[in-house]
This record gives C-alpha cells, structure tokens and sequence, in this order.
C-alpha cells in the first residue's frame, strides 16, 4: 500500500478511535492520540520521499497526492509543532470534559494541514481546507465562552474566504477544464488579463484570512485567544501558515508570470507592513496574555507577508524562515501561556505577577522565546529578521523597512509586557501556592526554546530545506550566495559570521558569570519583593505595588493617532447595513391576511398600469 | 444684614427648641449652643434648608475646669455671607458624638483627628487605623491635663547636659568676657 | 598574598581613599533642615567639588543625611532606610534636634537623642546650620573615613541589641524585616 | 597565537573603552559644574565612584535575574564593542570588526537594555518597572530617525558593513557627515535620545522615580552598570565616527572626534528641563523623522 494512503488512514482511524476511546479510558485515549501523532509523523520522515506522488479518480475527476519541496519546509512545522504540542496537550487538558472530541479535532486538523501540503490539486486542496477550518472553529468555540462573538467572527471570515477560494477553483476548471495546480499555473498566462487579477484576488481571499492579513485579520485576536491554549500553539503556529503556503504558491507561481505582477507584490507587501504596525500596536495596548500573543502573531505574519511579497530570493528565505521561527517561539508562548493559566487559572497580567521563582523552567522558554521573538541575536528571530531588512534594504523598498523596523522596535514593549507582566515583579501571596507546570508541559517548551537557539546558530539547518523549496518555485539556488551553515550574506557581500558572535557572547557571559555573578550570588542573600526602597514604608503582605495596569500609558498616547483607525466598526457598520435591509425585508411578511391581500392587489394595479412597457403590447 | 440674621435666628428657633443663642458683637456671625444629639439634624438643616453648604472648620476647646469638651462646627453659607457656629459640649469622659461625615466627608478627618488627640469617641467613624499618631499608648496628648514634659522625661532619652538650661549669652560672657547690653539683659534669665 | 594582612591594610587605605572622595548621600528630609541641602549643592557652596552627591535610594547611598527633628513615626522609617543601605555606610545627624531635641525638648513624639537609635557617625550642630557647617560635617566625615574610625555600622552590628530595645521602646508595633548583614 | 592577539586586543579595547567613557563622564560632570558656575568635582571623580561602589558590599538580592540583568547589559557592551573598529585600519584593537554588519549592531545594541529591564523587573520595585517601560516607549521614538540615517547611508554606499562605509568615505574623501547631511541630522537628534541625557532623562529621574531601573541596584550591581554604561557611550560615539566621520587613524584623533560628538548631546542636554514621555516620543517623531525622510529621498536620487 502507498505509504501517503496509511498516513491519512492513521490519521483518521486514530481520530475515531481517540474519540470512542475517550468514552472509555482515559489513558488508552491519551496513548491512542499520542500514537496517532507520532506513527505518520515517523513515517513521514522515514518512508515519503520528495516527488512521490499517487494518483486516484474520484467521480470524474483525476486527484493528485504527493510532497514537494516546498511543502516539505511546511511540514516539518505542522508534524514538529503537531507532535509536541500534542505531548503538551495531554498534560494541559488533563481533567477537562469533552476530552475524546479535543483531541479527535487536533488529529484532525493536523491531518487537514498534511493534506494540504499533499494536495497536488486544487479538488482535495479545498477539502482539506475546509476540514482545517471546521475542525478549528470546533476549537475555538471548544471552551463555550462567547461563541456568538469570537466564534461567528471567525466562521464568517472563514466562509467568506472559502467561497472565494471556491470560486477561484470553478473559475479555473472552466478556463482550463483541469483541477490540477500545475496546470493552473501553466495555463495562467494565457489567461486574459480580468481573470489573471481575480484568480489571485480571489484566492488571496481565502489565504489572507488564515494568514491574518490586514483587513481580513479581524477574527485573529479572539480565535487566537479562545482555542484552549495546546492548540492555539498549533492554531497560530501552524495553521496560519497554510495560508502563507497557499499566498506563496499564488504570489510566486501565478502572479509573478505577469508583468502586472510587480504592483501587485508591492500591494501585498504593503499590506503585510501595514498589518505587521497594526498588530504590534494592538498587542502593546492588551492587558490579557493571549490576546496579546494572538496581536504579535499578526504582526509576526505580517513580517512574513512583506518578505512574500517583495520576493527576492533573500526576502523568500527570510519569510519562510520566520514562518519556522514563528512556529517554534509563537508555539513556546502560548504553551507557556497555557502553563500559567493551567497553574493560576487567569493570563491576565493586572492580576498575575512574580512567577519567576516558581515557574524558573517556563520562564527560561519564555525568555529564550520572547528574545527570539524580539529578533536579539544570539537566538533564531534575529535571522529571519536580518535577513528581512537586507531584501528589503537591496530591493529598495526604503518606506517599508522603516514600517518594519518601526514594528519590530515597537514589539519590544509587549515582549518586556510578557515578561514583566508574568513573571517579574512583586510576589504576591496570592500565588504563593503555585508551582512549575508537568514535565510533559515543561519539556515541549524547553525543547522548543533549544530549537530556536540552535537555529539561531546554525541556520543553515533549516535554509537548506527551505532553499530547495524555493528552487522548485523556480528560484536560483541561494546557498553560498546568502547564506551558509552559520553565516549570512547580503545583496552587496556583507556578512554576518554567527559563530564567533555566539561565542564571543558565550564567553563573556561566561566571564561574567563565573567571576562576578556566581561569585556575588553565593554572597548574597535573599530578600522577598516586600523588601524594597519605597520610601522607608514596609508594604504589608496584602499591599499590591505591582505595576502593571496603563502598562505603556505613555507609549499609547503618542501612537493614539496611529491607532484610532479600526477595520472592526467598519465591518460592523456592514453588518448593521445588511441587517437593516434584511429586517426591511423581512417587514413586508407582516403574517396579516389583509396585507397580503393588499400587496396582491397592489401588484394587480401595478401591472395594469405598465401593462403597455412590460408586454409591449 | 441684621435683618437677614434674625431671620435666620427665628428659622432656627422655631426648627430647634433647644437652640440657644450666644450673642456675639460681630454682625455677620451666629452663634449657637445645642445639644450634642442635634448636631447632625441642625447641619443637615442649615445644609439643606438655609444654603450653608460649606464647612469651614471644625473647633475643639478643651474646658478642663468644667470637665467638659467644646466641639465648634463653623459652617459659611456663601450667598447670605455669614458665619454660623455651631457649638455643643460634651463630657470629657467616655463621651460619644454623633459623627457628621455623611453630611461633609471632609468631616472625618477632623473627627479622627480629635479621636487621637482628645480622645472623643464617634459614633460609626471609619477608618480604625491610626491617623497621625503611630504606635501610640499614652493618654489623648493634646488634652490640657496631658503633661507633655513629664511624658516626654518617661519616654524619650535625654542628653545630660540639657536640664542645667544655662542661657548661652551669659556662657558666652563667661567664657570670653562679652559685655551684654543693657537692653538685652531684661532678656536673660 | 591575598589574605596577608599587611595587603589587606593597603586595600584598607585605597579603599578609605576612594569612600572619603565619593560620598553618595540620602538626605532623610524632615523637618526644616531640608531647606539648607539645595545651597550646599549647588552653584553657591558645590559640595559636588569634594566628591558629595546626591543619591536617589538607600541602595545606593553612603551617608544617611537626618536633616532635623524625627518623630516616632519618621523614625520607623528612618531605621528601615538605614537597615536597607548596604555597608559601608554612615549616618550624619544634622541640627540641634537629633542632637538633644533642640526647640522639641519637651514634644510628646519627637526622639531627642539619634544616637540612641542609629549610630551617628557626625553631628553637625546649629539650627538650622548653615552650608558652611554642613561641609565642615562632611569634612570631618571624611576625615573619619579616611582614618578608618568612621564604623558606626560596625557598632551597629555589634550592639544590635541594644538598638533594638531602644527602638522598640518607643515603637512598640514592630514589625519589621530581620537585619543580619 | 593568533587567538592571543586577538584576545589581548579584545582586552586592550574593552580597557580603553571603560578608561575613556569613564573619564567621558567625568569630564561631563565638570563642564555641566562649570555651565552652572560651580568647581565641579575633578575629571577622575568617576573613577573614584566606580571604585567605591566596588568596594561596598552587596549583601541581598532578589533573585537570580537581579545579578543576571547587570551581567547581560555588561555582556551587550564588550561584544558590542567587539563589532565596532575602533580604528579604521584594525590597528591593536582586530576584535571581530568584520564579523557583523549594521543591521546586526542595532540588535545586539538591545540585548543589554532587555536584559537590564528583566533584572530591573526582578527586584519588584514598581518604580524600576515604570523607568523601564519609559525607556522602552523612548526607545521607539529615537530609533525611527536613528534607522533612517543608517537606511540612508546603506542606500547611498551600497554596504551595510560598517568597515564598508569607512571605506566608501575613504575612497571619496568626504566624510560622511558632509556628503549626507541630512542623514546626520536625523543620526544626531536621534544621539540625543540615545544618550538619556536630559530632556530625555525622564528613565532615570532621581526625585520622581528614585533613579528608575537602577533603583534598587546598589555597590557592585551598580558598579557593573556604570562601567558597561560608560563602555556602551563609548561604543556609540565610535560608531557615530565610524559612520559619519570617516574613522580615526589613531588614538587621538579617536578621541578628539568622539569628545567633539560627545559635546552635541552634552550642552543640549545641560540647559534643557525634562521631556515627559509622550513628548519625547512626539520630539522624535518630529524634526528628527522630517529630516530622516529627506536623508531617504537624498539617498535614493543621488
């Protein structure tokens, strides 16, 4: 048998079996979703190789499976960030209800991505799509709160882009009479120029609202803040790359064969830019840890946008390793997250404070994390990050960088926010009691953190994948001229050597460390946060001085211009519009006999009158 | 003016029975002794009813010899321009007013005041902490009867040297041989 | 080498050098004395020339300034500051009222004699005295320093006890961090 | 043998480094005495303070992060310094000047302030806390034009290496202050932030925050802080003379073309009162961010 067939085959047998198991055994259930996950991810890795492709009909219409390159870069981050937050799934959910029917939709999921990444044509492409999306909106409404308002929002966009994909998909099999993706993008030159915008429009559409761009991005915050946090991990981790995926094969593969191509990358561009500012200011502006991290993810998407669309084999690179990176980190904090409100049941930082001491290990993933979300070498962040600014400086887009660079300047308030918020300042009493997360919570972090760090050294590791992804878009190849195993290079030839800078740093820190720090440390004694120079006062235990509410107060006052535009009223005032002329509609069936005998005769008289220009007679 | 007084005086009269007055020189001033039960009535009354809704201050008089204290609510109606005061005695022990900061919420902190220093209890007073006296175990210290010498003798350390009260001009005279002017000298001890 | 004696007295000197030039103050302001600190650092007298500066927590200050009179409330706070500061360190006690109560001889809640309390390392008389005499303090803190007598907190250490009992004599809700360094 | 070269160097520079930013701020001190018509303590006052607070014992802490924040600003610093040339040719100080290029620098440059914000977040004073999120908000505002300048230089030059501009100026014979005006326009007004002095002290103010993020930092924390503080001024003026003034040859010449940047934020800073937060940020986004635009355009068409 195809080894592509059994992997769906463990997929879906596991998602059922999780699911009736769940009725039974909790433990044979928590085995059975682990097993389901780790098996193809294994089997993937081992048995699939690139190219392997296996064809099947399917009433009338011939459907194409097999892995590419490029989607190979993709699924290193949906099986790495499925099996791991898989591990920490079982240990964060343990002892809520409904349990078979979570991890049944995570399988799921996981399964629609892969298949997304297999789908070699445009048929199962959407039906793997919308089995992504259903299976996310059953997670997102998974904990029952404010389903009418995060839930539909999400569904709405989700539907909205669907049918625009959908769309698109018709569109092309009635120019091209073929589902296949190949022989859309042969065929797209030929098409006239009407139909070469809308193809792309309309399935932009449906990318840009899983890949939260700017006016599509409206569903992000809550979605991202209400899925149970295990799988928000994937949700922004993973998930919202298939809508980079698909925006990569549009932009790359269709667009770029037209010379109208350019303007439209330039659009996109500046849309990720404008959604990379958005998203960062919203996030400084949030009191609650998750919708901030949902906010820095559309702003770290949008990160990758620009690189999508500016396109130059450097900015390529730069975005699809940021989508790794985004991955690996995004996936760490909301894991972390989901560790605190697991321990002290809010992730609100006007009420937790001063964790450190009693979750050092979540911390130090958080720490590693929050520096390789803020870009700061030695850590992963800072390639993608570099690497973006280079195409961006050698390509001239000069406004741009600066959007950018104002964004990820910006991003440092909420990552010092995460931090702070957390797990520095004053220990209160009332979170005295908590302690470090499980191990199986803990460790996914830890190894997700080292990941980021190694990456951050040798990046090489994940450009080399990401280098033959690009040449089968049609990329030259990359190695050597940008990069190396640890070493980047620019348009112009200049470098940045990672070895030596780590350990260079590695060795300080360790003069550091040894002869100052370890030294005084030992010496030293502690005192608790109540022990502070406020003044000669002794603050007693129940007075809280933590700072934490207005956080950025300042800050937001003087980007208050920036932020007073929202896309949220605008959609808003649509739905308003469409619901007053639907209840005007819904006003002529009054549910009176007497009414509706008058409309009758109404039309009757109606039709008399203009009997003449309606008939012609 | 005068007029204006005694309509006021007869507005309260009539409201108060017991209500006396205290002739006073000064023309726009009135002056009322009550019972200690009427205090918040009578406020609320000139609040409410005669436009005085502004407190100026509240005054304590310690009558030692009586064995009474005096409270004085000083009360200013802005449109009519004139001062009411307001008195009542009460004992000096174990005497509980009616507490007033429902009618001026600034009233309270002259009521926790007087609860430190003169040790008058008020009925429903909020705030049990201390309010400028830390740590404090003694008798009410602004009391006439608290010996503020003695208290301090017992309590705090004192360096030798001080009790002599030797006046420095005539240390200095002794010791360098400084005249004193005559006209300082009804100044020396 | 390190631990020779004779060595440890020449760190000793470089040291006492270095603490006599720079004295980083936390000037305590209560009562009146207050008023005298700004003229003693700027332009007119510039204690800034002889290493004198201001210090904005206990963490970092050398010299705990007591600029006038303490009540037994400021003087709870007084001790938590000293305790906070970390050695070596030195109290000044400035003006007539730290040293015998001055014009409070006789007040029901002011400490008259600091020394009692807190280890006074200089006391600089007059009330209020003028700049003039706060650098003539703060020369011959320097000088005690430079000396190696300037040890009040050494005293303090030592003869805990007796400070404590003094301090809870008159602070008899004490509640307060240990101070063991 | 090579290595211990290099780590000699590396040494040799971190020790310049600390000697002249120290005596930097020394200097400063007196010229801010004497505007104020004071003596001022002596140019080496700086010298005896960081003595001092590395003899006084450091007896508390409140936690590992607390030592750790001293230690990562002090780490930022010396490696920082490592990707600076000190001088245009290499000279005594090779370090790894050709290792890093701009970009990376203003990276690296904001690891040291983080890792002092977490420190500063660790000891829990609310105070700290405040500095820090003031400093950060600060830091949007100056680092806009800050980029602009260098955006500019790279477009111009062609590089992003900072020997490669010193290059470029070389080979030109103008420096670059010259042949991009207003790219150093923006650069400078944007130093003046970078540099915390007043108006843009608001991080640190003694009398309303308690001195900020150091507020709890006393003895060797502090000691740290100030050296790696007086490193990091002078890794910034370096780059400033790297990039806008051609480099130096030698020492003097370094020195003489750091203190006559170094002036710029100095004698602003002395008469000017105190930036709130916001206004700060609105300061930047001002003339500074104009005169950032133009350098852009001027870059672009020339």
């Amino acid at each position: 048998m195809e080894m592509i067939y059994l992997i769906f085959i463990i997929f879906l047998g596991g998602a059922v079996a999780t699911y009736l198991l769940g009725k039974i055994n909790g433990v044979l259930r928590d085995i059975t979703f682990l097993a389901t996950l780790i098996v193809p991810a294994v089997l993937f890795y081992t048995q699939v190789s690139i190219g392997q492709t296996v064809d099947f009909s399917m009433s009338g219409m011939n459907l194409q499976w097999g892995i590419t390159d490029f989607g190979y870069i993709f699924a290193y981050i949906v099986l790495g960030l499925g099996v791991l937050a898989g591990i920490y799934a079982v240990a964060a959910m343990k002892g809520k209800e409904n349990l078979g029917f979570f991890y049944s939709n995570y399988i799921l999921s996981i399964m629609a991505m892969m298949g997304i990444l297999f789908s070699r044509d445009l048929v199962s492409f959407f039906i793997f799509w919308e089995i992504m999306t259903w299976s996310s909106y059953l997670m997102v409404v998974f904990s029952g709160k404010d389903v009418q308002k995060v839930g539909i929002k999400y569904f709405i966009f989700s539907a909205v882009g669907a049918y625009a994909m959908l769309m698109a998909i018709v569109t092309t099999y009635s120019l091209t009479g073929s589902m296949m993706i190949d022989s859309l993008v042969t065929a797209y030159p030929g098409f006239d120029f009407s139909m070469q915008l809308l193809i792309p429009i309309l399935l932009l559409i449906g990318f840009g609202v899983k890949s939260a761009m700017m006016p599509l991005h409206v569903w992000a915050s809550g979605s991202y803040s209400h899925a149970p946090m295990a799988y928000t991990a994937v949700f922004s981790g993973a998930l919202s790359k298939m809508g980079i995926y698909g925006m990569i094969i549009v932009i790359v593969s269709l667009v770029s064969q037209i010379p109208e191509g350019h303007w439209f990358r330039e659009v996109i561009a500046w849309l990720g830019g404008i959604t990379a500012v958005g998203g960062t200011l919203w996030a400084v502006a949030q009191d609650d840890a998750k919708k901030l991290l949902a906010y820095s993810s559309v702003a770290q998407l949008g990160y990758i946008i620009v690189g999508v669309g500016v396109g130059t084999p450097l900015a390529m690179l730069a975005a699809l390793f940021m989508a790794v990176m985004h991955g690996l980190f995004k996936g760490t904090l909301f894991m972390a997250v989901g560790a605190i409100e697991k321990q002290t049941g809010t992730t609100n930082f006007t009420e937790v404070t001063g964790l450190i001491r009693k979750m050092p290990l979540t911390f130090l993933a958080s720490l590693m994390s929050i520096i390789a979300l803020a870009g700061i070498p030695p850590l992963g962040g800072f390639i993608g990050k570099w690497m973006l600014y280079e195409s961006l400086v050698g390509s001239d887009h000069y406004m741009l960088v600066i959007v950018v660079f104002f964004s990820s300047t910006a991003a440092f308030l909420y990552c010092y926010k995460f931090l702070f918020g957390f797990f520095l300042g004053q220990e209160e009493p009332e979170w005295a009691h908590v302690k470090e997360a499980p191990a199986m919570m803990v460790v996914p972090m830890i190894i997700m953190a080292i990941g980021s760090f190694i990456l951050g050294v040798f990046p090489g590791l994940i450009l080399n994948p990401i280098d033959a992804g690009l040449q089968e878009l049609g990329y030259a190849s990359t190695q050597g001229r940008y990069w190396e195993m640890s070493m980047l290079f620019n348009e112009w030839g200049d470098k940045v050597v990672l070895q030596p800078i780590l350990y260079t740093i590695i060795a300080v820190f360790v003069f550091f460390f040894v002869f100052v720090v370890a030294k005084n440390f030992k010496k030293t004694r502690y005192v608790s946060t109540k022990d502070i120079s406020s003044s000669g006062e002794i603050p007693k235990a129940h007075e809280n001085l933590t700072f934490s509410r207005g956080f950025f107060q300042p800050f937001l006052r003087a980007v208050e211009p920036l932020m007073k535009h929202q896309i949220d009223p605008l959609y808003t005032g649509f739905g308003r519009g469409m619901e007053a002329i639907f209840d005007f509609v819904r006003r002529i069936y009054t549910g009176n006999g007497q009414t509706y005998a008058l409309y009758a005769i109404i039309f009757a008289v109606l039709l008399l009158i203009f009997k003449n220009q309606l008939f012609g007679l | 003016m005068q007029q204006l007084k005694a309509n006021l005086i007869e507005h309260i009269k009539t409201s108060f029975k017991d209500a006396r007055e205290k002739d006073y020189p000064n023309e726009n001033r009135l002056d009322f002794y009550v019972n200690k039960q009427c205090i918040p009535s009578i406020l609320t009354y000139a609040k409410d009813r005669l436009g005085y809704i502004h407190l100026s201050h509240i005054a304590i008089v310690d009558w030692l010899e009586d064995g009474e204290i005096e409270l004085i609510y000083i009360i200013w109606s802005p449109e009519e321009k004139i001062k009411m005061f307001v008195r009542t005695r009460v004992e000096r022990e174990n005497s509980v007013m009616p507490n007033i900061d429902m009618i001026w919420r600034q009233a309270n902190t002259y009521e926790r005041e007087f609860r430190e220093m003169y040790g008058i209890q008020f009925q429903g007073l909020e705030g049990e902490q201390d309010f400028l006296l830390e740590d404090w175990d003694g008798p009410p210290p602004m009391r006439r009867d608290f010996d503020t010498e003695a208290y301090a003798d017992d309590t705090f350390f004192h360096r030798p040297g001080r009790e002599d009260a030797q006046d420095v001009r005539e240390a200095i005279t002794k010791r360098s041989g400084e005249e004193i002017p005559d006209f300082a000298k009804k100044y020396s001890r | 080498m390190i631990n020779d004696k004779n060595s440890q007295k020449i760190v000793d000197i470089i040291q006492n050098w270095a603490r006599k030039q720079s004295i980083w103050v936390l000037a305590y302001g209560t009562g009146c004395g207050a008023i005298e600190i700004p003229p003693t650092m700027t332009s007119r007298y510039d204690a800034e020339r002889l290493g004198v500066r201001g210090a904005a927590t206990p963490r970092q200050a050398d010299v705990l300034l007591i600029t006038g009179y303490l009540t037994t409330k400021t003087l709870k706070r007084v001790i938590r500051v000293y305790e906070q500061m970390q050695d070596p360190k030195y109290v000044i006690g400035f003006g007539s009222c730290t040293i015998n109560g001055g014009m409070y001889y006789d007040s029901y809640n002011t400490i008259k004699v600091l020394d009692k309390y807190l280890p006074v390392d200089v006391y600089i008389n007059g009330c209020m005295p003028r700049p003039e005499s706060v650098l003539a303090g703060f020369g011959k803190l320097q000088e005690l320093i430079g000396n190696g007598e300037a040890n009040g907190a050494t005293k303090y250490k030592e003869n805990l006890e007796w400070y404590r009992a003094n301090q809870k004599k008159i602070i008899p809700n004490w509640v307060m961090p240990e101070y063991n360094w | 043998m090579e290595l211990l070269t290099h780590i000699l160097g590396a040494i040799a520079t971190v020790i310049l480094a600390f000697v002249v930013g120290m005596s930097y701020g020394g200097i400063v001190r007196k010229i801010t005495a004497r505007v104020h018509n004071r003596i001022g303590p002596p140019w080496y006052q700086n010298f005896i303070d960081a003595f001092k607070l590395y003899g006084k014992t450091t007896a508390i802490h409140h936690g590992w992060m607390q030592i750790m924040g001293p230690a990562f600003l002090m780490v930022s610093s010396v490696v920082t310094l490592m990707f600076i040339p000190v001088l245009t040719n290499g000279g005594w100080f090779p370090n790894l000047n050709f290792e890093g290029d701009l970009i990376f620098l203003l990276y690296l440059m904001v690891f040291g302030p983080l890792g002092m914000a977490l420190g500063a977040g660790q000891t829990g004073n609310p105070n700290s806390a405040i500095g820090v999120t003031r400093g950060l908000s600060q830091m949007v505002g100056f680092e806009i034009p800050w980029v602009m300048a260098l955006v500019a230089l790279m477009i111009q030059f062609d590089t992003t290496s900072i020997t490669g501009l010193m290059e470029a100026q070389a080979q030109s014979g103008t420096w670059n202050m010259f042949s991009s005006p207003f790219a150093f326009i923006a650069a400078v007004l944007a130093m003046l932030g970078m540099f915390r002095y007043s108006p843009f002290d608001i991080v640190g103010a003694p009398t309303e925050l308690a001195s900020g993020p150091v507020s709890e930092n006393g003895g060797k924390y502090l000691f740290t802080m100030m050296s790696s503080g007086s490193i990091f001024a002078f890794v910034k003026l370096t780059l400033y003379v790297d990039i806008f003034m051609g480099g130096a040859d030698n020492l003097v010449i370094l020195l003489l073309k750091t203190f006559s940047i170094y002036m710029i934020p100095v004698l602003y800073g002395i008469v000017s009162p105190r930036y709130r937060t916001e206004q700060a940020i609105r300061f930047f986004w001002g003339w500074p961010l104009f005169f950032g635009v133009l350098a852009l355009i001027y870059a672009s068409i020339f």
